[in-house]
């Protein structure tokens, strides 16, 4: 079982870092998606169906739109590739520090949490279960998520036209 | 000039004639709106009928301006006729609007009659009326047809409307020889006297035509995806469709009554008892519906001529079957074609060709307001405006 | 009610498709390289050249190469060559024939002027519409031998029109044979009544013409 | 399982009788893997030969509603092998086959400027995700690809691909009209996809589980001994059914909605750089997806594969369930062949104004529905009218703001 | 509705400065027409729609017609009394003179509004070479639009005034008018569209045709009117 764990990791992480290597910004944005479905995957692998489903069809299904429509509408799409300026020494540092204290952070929250050790088979949770679950102690928690992600669409697309005009001379 | 320059921009918003259709058209230099999208329709193109050729200017969704280019089926019809003696235009005028070949000739043998001074027996009078009438049920029920195609059918109202179109083609190729291509009427009568059978047959058809138009109506006409995709759509009004010359079903739509088979009487229509219909919005439901009630108006009509056709012979005895040299002299008849008023100027100076021949394309003028039309509309509506106004590629450009 | 009008569509579309099951004008198809729609008998495709017997048609062409039908056709399709000597026609009169009588098919527009104007009934509309060609210069060019066919042909296809053509020409050549008699018994006469009057020069009552025929 | 499956009549017990047979015939660890693949390859064939099916079957419709005949030339080379000549047009059943060969031979032009990849996965992702809808589809009583809990959300999950699909096939063409198309056919998949899933939502509602199976098996009730207990004779159900088949139409991109690909002036949509294989892989996507979605209202409203009457149940089960199916095919074909097209706008917004708002109003009745589901004698008639006038009053209000100053006019008549 | 010549007075005595005439058609229809000066053809033309007695709101056809030159001998029969007292004898005079060509467009004016017949007006330019503009009445009557850019597309009358005057049938790149009476047809074989194998040999002879007639006649026929536009 766990060749099967470390194939899903490696998809996952694989497509992640490809897609911060990449200049177009469209393909990023589907490798990102490629790395959505291997968590998916996970899930899948760990006998957890609906939430898995639910992962495919809320971040395949409708984030990507939302990322995908982000790009298009700002015009980053067209790989006019914004010119890099010259690398200065203390951006580079900036860049370590910043990198290393937010490894610390995490970090130190993995080790922090007691795991549970692997129970013997997963709680099998019924569909229903799960709902009344979601419904009843979660369901501020799941308004506010919907609300955040129409807020972060129409900010981005909102962000990208504002600026436009500036954009408009080097796009020409 | 409104913002978008085009020549509708003649006249000042405050004249009547100011284009009226569609929402006011946003200024174009607001941050929200990307720039222009320039899209050339035609002339290869699967919704303008025939070579036609669109070019449009969109800004997102709404039509900008909306230039017309016409030339691609230009043959210089009138240069030919300039070149050919009087009769042998007569089989040219079929080619014109080819899809009602006897009416226009009908205006052809007018014209030529009235610069010749020649006199035309009743029998064949009755015989145009009749020709005339069912070739305004051919091209109505071909319109009504092709408009539902470009909303979008798949092809099935087009295909019911052919079906009755073919059995009044086949009557015309039993009477004339040819389905489209009739050259049958001459100066001073028609060329064949047609059978008491072809007349019985003719007369049935025509008696259950109704049928399909009532088949058609309950189709189509209550029909809430064509009620929101025609009503409120390019709409023209009275005072700019008359200054614009629109002439036919189009300008009856916008409430004028102006139908020269009751103006000018020509012919024997002063005999027929008819309606003609009329609309009040002058959009595109309006020139569908105006065109279905005038299709029951032309049955009434054959009616009342199967039953008061005479014996008699059908060309003038007197009048001469080749070699036409009228005086010099200039003649304009004009007759009420399905697409509206087709004229002929001719100008004779004594010789046996025409010194001048003129047509006057119905389909080319009323597409004049087009661009007012379409203004402020949709690609897709601009398609369903141009399938109301009937246009014929052989008759605009000739 | 919303939805009303769409309905009404649906009952007419289904009303045909169950139509065409048992309804024939309901499907209108006809199936054509195994079925033919019956073409009428006005129909007019392309013209041709009537010759009065079938099996010597360039002997017995009834045009006379008048030139009428070149002069009005429309498009100017037709090219005629008229013959130097005479040859006697079908009434025994020494008429022209045409030795050149091309029609470009490919340039003719099917409009039967030609037929219209012809004074001798010499060339007719016919009605072959399966032509094929590969080459439009030559093939569509259509000459003297291939343009001409029978009077009986032309029965064949336009039985109607055919009989009324024959019958008029029927009636002109008898017309025409009485006058040949009239006018030969005129001249008959005219010789008897010469010799016996050499003496007489007096002014002769002037011949009553010949009753005209009508 | 077996004990269960001994009882039932030997039609019903035909294709797993079938299946096990070939699976003994395999060496005993190849078993589990032959036992799942001659299901996948069941479906896979099954839906395919549906698929060339029913193409034939609505063109051969369609003529026959426009008073003419379908195709039904395309037949058997004249000198073929056949001992006796049978008709050989055969009336047209060759039609998809020879479509197939056509599509197969036909070149396949990738623009220049394409983006390669996208432009060769577009498809591919299409077709897998919708082949992939088929799992959980209860066809028969037994015949069920794969069983899981969480059936409906694994149908949609598999079925939201397609957006991403149509994105990558609009974009990756790079042709101005195909990403304008790209555009308009994303907005109206994403406009439809919330009425689809709320036609649905009551019908978890009211039996409270996601499993298709145990849905179907729900509606496996009869009253009175011939009134069977499908959703769609519930006024909630037959609302959500409604609503279910205008999404559906508009998920397929089939007749009224058909914008992206027939629309007048942008030709061919965002499908306008694609020809050869890769264009009839788009079509047979579509058909999949609009397979997949009837079998989905079949099975949710229509009963799945439970015969209309007790008595009728010596009829196999699945033969049932695929006559509900060509059913709801042969009704889409039926309004490809008389409705006319759409506008953008007017799409959106009788999706956003008229069956959301509907939708919503249903999942309302359906709760009513289920919590007064122990009423009984008259008070069962009180909830019946009220659940049909949850559904009946709001359809006529909304339907008139709809549909607000459009109507048949009448005409006047000069002097 | 009132005869040319009644309309004419009112013309004039409405505008005493217009040149207005009336052109008898001798023909059989006897549709008889009025012939407007260019100078102030609009502001009449606006009179004629906005006239309450007239109200000819609808232009039906304008037509384009090309008058080149043309010699007229006109005889003139005079009886010359011989001086010699004997009878006076019939002389015929024939003077040849040559009448200017002109290009004139032809306006029919209905009236929808009062449903009366044809009023037809003429406009001539100056000569067919240099001076052929005209006031377009497109302002005063829209359907006139389509039709005055058919004329000057096929007769070259420039219509000053026009929003839109551009090229409506044929492509802008050409140069010629094809409905003149003088207009000679360019070697079609250049605009033949797919120029393939055989017709490009006969090409080929017709242009070196031309170049041997070109080069024996060295004064080159110029068409007097492509210059103009």
């Amino acid at each position: 079982m766990t060749v099967a764990l470390f194939l899903i990791a490696g998809l996952m992480l694989g497509s992640a870092g490809v897609a911060l290597l990449l200049r177009n910004l469209i393909h990023s944005a589907l490798l990102l998606v490629a790395s959505w479905a291997g968590v998916a995957a996970f899930y899948l692998w760990a006998g957890a169906e609906f939430v898995a489903f639910a992962q495919i069809l809320v971040y395949v299904g409708a984030i990507s739109m939302v990322v995908l429509f982000a790009v298009l509408l700002t015009r980053q799409g067209l790989e006019i590739s914004r010119p890099v300026e010259p690398d200065a020494q203390w951006r580079a540092f900036s860049a370590i520090t910043v990198g290393a204290c937010l490894a610390a952070v995490l970090g130190s929250a993995i080790l922090s949490t007691k795991l549970p050790a692997a129970t013997a088979t997963a709680p099998t949770l019924s569909v229903k279960d799960t709902g009344l679950e979601l419904m009843n102690h979660h369901g501020a928690a799941l308004l506010i998520v919907g609300l955040i992600l129409t807020v972060a669409l129409l900010g981005a697309t909102v962000l990208a036209a504002t600026d436009k005009p500036q954009k408009t001379e080097d796009a020409a | 000039m409104n913002p978008s320059g085009n020549s509708c921009g003649s006249f000042p918003a405050a004249s009547p004639f100011a284009p009226v259709a569609g929402p006011i058209v946003r200024s174009v230099t607001d941050p929200f709106h990307g720039d222009l999208l320039e899209v050339s329709m035609g002339p290869q193109h699967p919704s303008t009928h025939g070579v036609f050729r669109m070019v449009a200017t969109l800004d997102g969704e709404q039509i900008v301006k909306l230039k017309p280019v016409f030339g691609y089926l230009h043959r210089n019809h009138e240069k030919i006729a300039e070149n050919t003696s009087y009769l042998a235009s007569m089989p040219y005028t079929d080619r014109l609007d080819y899809l009602c070949s006897l009416s226009t000739n009908w205006a052809y043998a007018f014209a030529a009659e009235k610069l010749l001074g020649q006199p035309v027996p009743d029998r064949a009078q009755y015989l145009r009326i009749i020709l005339a009438e069912m070739t305004r049920l051919v091209n109505h029920s071909c319109l009504v047809g092709f408009l539902f195609n470009d909303l979008g059918t798949s092809f099935t109202p087009l295909l019911y409307a052919f079906r009755e179109r073919e059995k009044i083609i086949d009557l015309f190729e039993s009477l004339t020889g040819s389905r489209m291509m009739c050259n049958y009427q001459r100066f001073g009568g028609c060329r064949v006297d047609p059978t008491p059978e072809w007349l019985e047959a003719a007369r049935k058809l025509v008696e259950n035509f109704p049928r399909f138009l009532d088949e058609y109506e309950r189709m189509l006409t209550g029909n809430e995806i064509m009620l929101a995709r025609t009503q409120g759509i390019g709409r023209v009004n009275a005072a700019q469709a008359i200054n614009a010359g629109l002439t036919g079903p189009v300008l009856r739509a916008s409430g004028v009554d102006y139908d020269l088979r009751k103006v000018d009487a020509y012919g024997f229509y002063g005999r027929m008892d008819f309606r003609v219909p009329l609309g009040d919005h002058g959009d595109t439901y309006d020139r569908y519906m105006i065109r279905i009630l005038e299709m029951r108006e032309s049955v009434k009509i054959l009616a009342q001529a199967f039953r008061d056709l005479p014996a008699g012979p059908i060309m003038d005895p007197k009048a001469k079957q080749r070699g036409h040299r009228p005086k010099a002299g200039e003649a304009y008849g004009r007759i009420e074609g399905p697409k509206g008023e087709i004229g002929f100027h001719l100008i004779s100076d004594g010789s046996p060709n025409p010194y001048r021949y003129r047509v006057r394309p119905p389909s080319l003028i009323n597409l004049t307001l087009l661009e007012d039309m379409c203004l402020g509309h949709t690609l897709a509506d601009s398609v369903v405006i141009l399938g109301s106004i009937d246009i014929v590629l052989g008759e605009v450009d000739r | 009610m919303l939805g009303t009008g769409i309905l009404n569509g649906l009952a007419v579309t289904a009303k045909n498709f169950l139509g065409s099951f048992h309804d024939p004008a309901r499907l209108v198809t006809v199936e054509y390289p195994e079925q033919h729609i019956p073409v009428p008998e006005a129909y007019r495709n392309f013209p041709f050249l009537v010759s009065e017997s079938a099996d010597d048609p360039m002997g017995t062409l009834r045009c006379v190469s008048c030139l009428t039908c070149e002069k009005e056709c429309p498009p100017q399709c037709i090219v005629i060559v008229r013959s130097k000597d005479k040859k006697p026609d079908a009434t025994g009169k020494a008429q022209f024939y045409p030795t050149v009588f091309n029609i470009d098919t490919s340039v003719c527009m099917g409009c039967q002027i030609c037929v219209e104007v012809c004074p001798f009934d010499s060339i007719k509309m016919d009605k072959v519409f399966e032509i094929t060609a590969t080459n439009r210069f030559t093939e569509l060019l259509l000459n003297r031998e291939q343009l001409a066919k029978s009077n009986a042909y032309y029965h064949q296809i336009h039985p109607v029109e055919a009989a009324e053509v024959d019958g008029r020409l029927a009636a002109e050549r008898l017309a025409a044979e009485e006058k040949a008699k009239a006018a030969a018994a005129a001249k008959a006469a005219a010789a008897a009544a010469k010799p016996a009057a050499p003496a007489a020069p007096a002014v002769p009552a002037p011949q009553t013409p010949p009753p005209a025929t009508p | 399982m077996s004990a269960v499956l001994a009882s039932e009549p030997f039609l019903e017990r035909a294709p797993l009788e079938l299946r096990d047979a070939v699976v003994q015939l395999l060496p005993a660890p190849a078993q589990w893997l032959g036992h799942h693949l001659i299901t996948i390859l069941a479906v896979v064939l099954g839906f395919s030969l549906f698929f060339a099916f029913t193409t034939v079957a609505e063109r051969k419709l369609l003529g026959r509603l426009q008073n003419r005949l379908g195709p039904n030339r395309a037949g058997v080379p004249k000198f073929s092998i056949l001992p006796f000549h049978l008709r050989h047009k055969l009336f047209g059943l060759s039609q998809p086959f020879a479509d197939a060969i056509k599509a197969l031979t036909k070149e396949d032009i990738v623009p220049a400027a394409a983006d390669k990849l996208l432009h060769f996965l577009a498809p591919v992702v299409v077709v897998a995700f919708s082949l992939m809808t088929f799992a959980v589809l209860p066809v028969g009583r037994h015949l069920v690809p794969v069983e899981l809990d969480a059936a409906l959300l694994y149908f949609f999950a598999a079925g939201c691909a397609s957006e991403l699909a149509l994105f990558m096939a609009g974009w990756s063409s790079r042709n101005k009209y195909s990403l304008l198309a790209a555009m308009r056919a994303l907005a109206q998949l994403i406009s439809y996809e919330l009425p689809l899933i709320l036609s649905v939502v009551p019908i978890v509602l009211v039996t409270g589980t996601l499993s298709t199976v145990a849905i179907v098996q729900s509606q496996g009730v009869w009253s009175f001994g011939l009134l069977p207990h499908w959703f769609v004779f519930t006024p909630w159900g037959f609302a959500g059914f409604i609503i279910f088949l205008i999404a559906t139409l508009a998920e397929t991109n089939r007749s009224p909605f058909d914008l992206p690909e027939a629309e007048s002036e942008l030709v061919a949509g965002h499908l306008t750089e694609y020809s050869g294989f890769k264009y009839a892989l788009f079509f047979m996507a579509e058909y999949f997806g609009m397979t997949a979605l009837s079998g989905l209202g079949v099975t949710l409203f229509l009963g799945g594969w439970q015969a209309p009457a007790p008595f009728l149940e010596f009829i196999p089960s699945y033969l049932w369930f695929m006559g509900k199916l060509v059913g709801m095919l042969v009704f889409f074909i039926w309004i490809r062949g008389t409705l006319l097209r759409l506008r953008i706008d007017q799409l959106t917004r009788l999706s956003w104004q008229f069956l959301v708002p509907l939708a919503l109003l249903n999942v309302g009745n359906a709760a009513f529905w289920s919590l007064t589901a122990h009423w009984s004698g008259p008070l069962n008639l009180v909830r019946w009218a009220i659940a049909l006038a949850l559904v009946v009053t709001p359809f006529l209000l909304l339907g008139r703001t709809l549909s607000a100053g459009f109507a048949p006019r009448t005409y006047r008549y000069a002097s | 509705m009132e005869t040319v010549e009644q309309l004419r007075d009112r013309l004039l005595a409405r505008f005493p400065s217009a040149a207005v005439a009336a052109v008898t058609n001798p023909g059989a229809a006897a549709e008889h027409s009025l012939l407007l000066g260019a100078a102030q053809a609009r502001e009449i033309a606006e009179f004629l729609r906005d006239d309450p007695v007239l109200r000819l709101d609808y232009c039906s056809n304008v037509t384009g017609i090309d008058w080149p030159e043309k010699e007229i001998t006109d005889t003139v029969k005079s009886t010359v009394p011989d001086p010699a007292g004997g009878p006076s004898k019939v002389v015929e005079t024939k003077t040849v003179r040559v009448e200017p060509g002109y290009l004139e467009a032809v306006y029919f004016l209905y009236s929808m509004a009062l449903k009366h017949g044809p009023v037809i007006v003429r406009l001539r330019t100056a000569n067919r070479t240099d001076a052929v503009t005209l006031p377009s009445l497109t302002p005063v009557w829209r359907s006139c639009d389509f039709q005055e850019r058919e004329i000057f597309d096929l007769f070259g009358i420039v219509f000053s005034g026009h929003p839109d005057l551009r090229r409506l049938l044929l492509w802008d790149e050409f140069v010629d008018h094809p409905m003149r009476k003088d207009y000679v047809e360019p070697d079609d074989y250049e605009w033949e569209p797919t120029a393939h194998d055989e017709v490009l040999v006969r090409a080929k002879a017709h242009q070196a045709a031309v170049a041997a007639a070109a080069a024996a006649a060295p004064v080159p026929v110029v068409n007097p009117t492509s210059s103009a536009s």
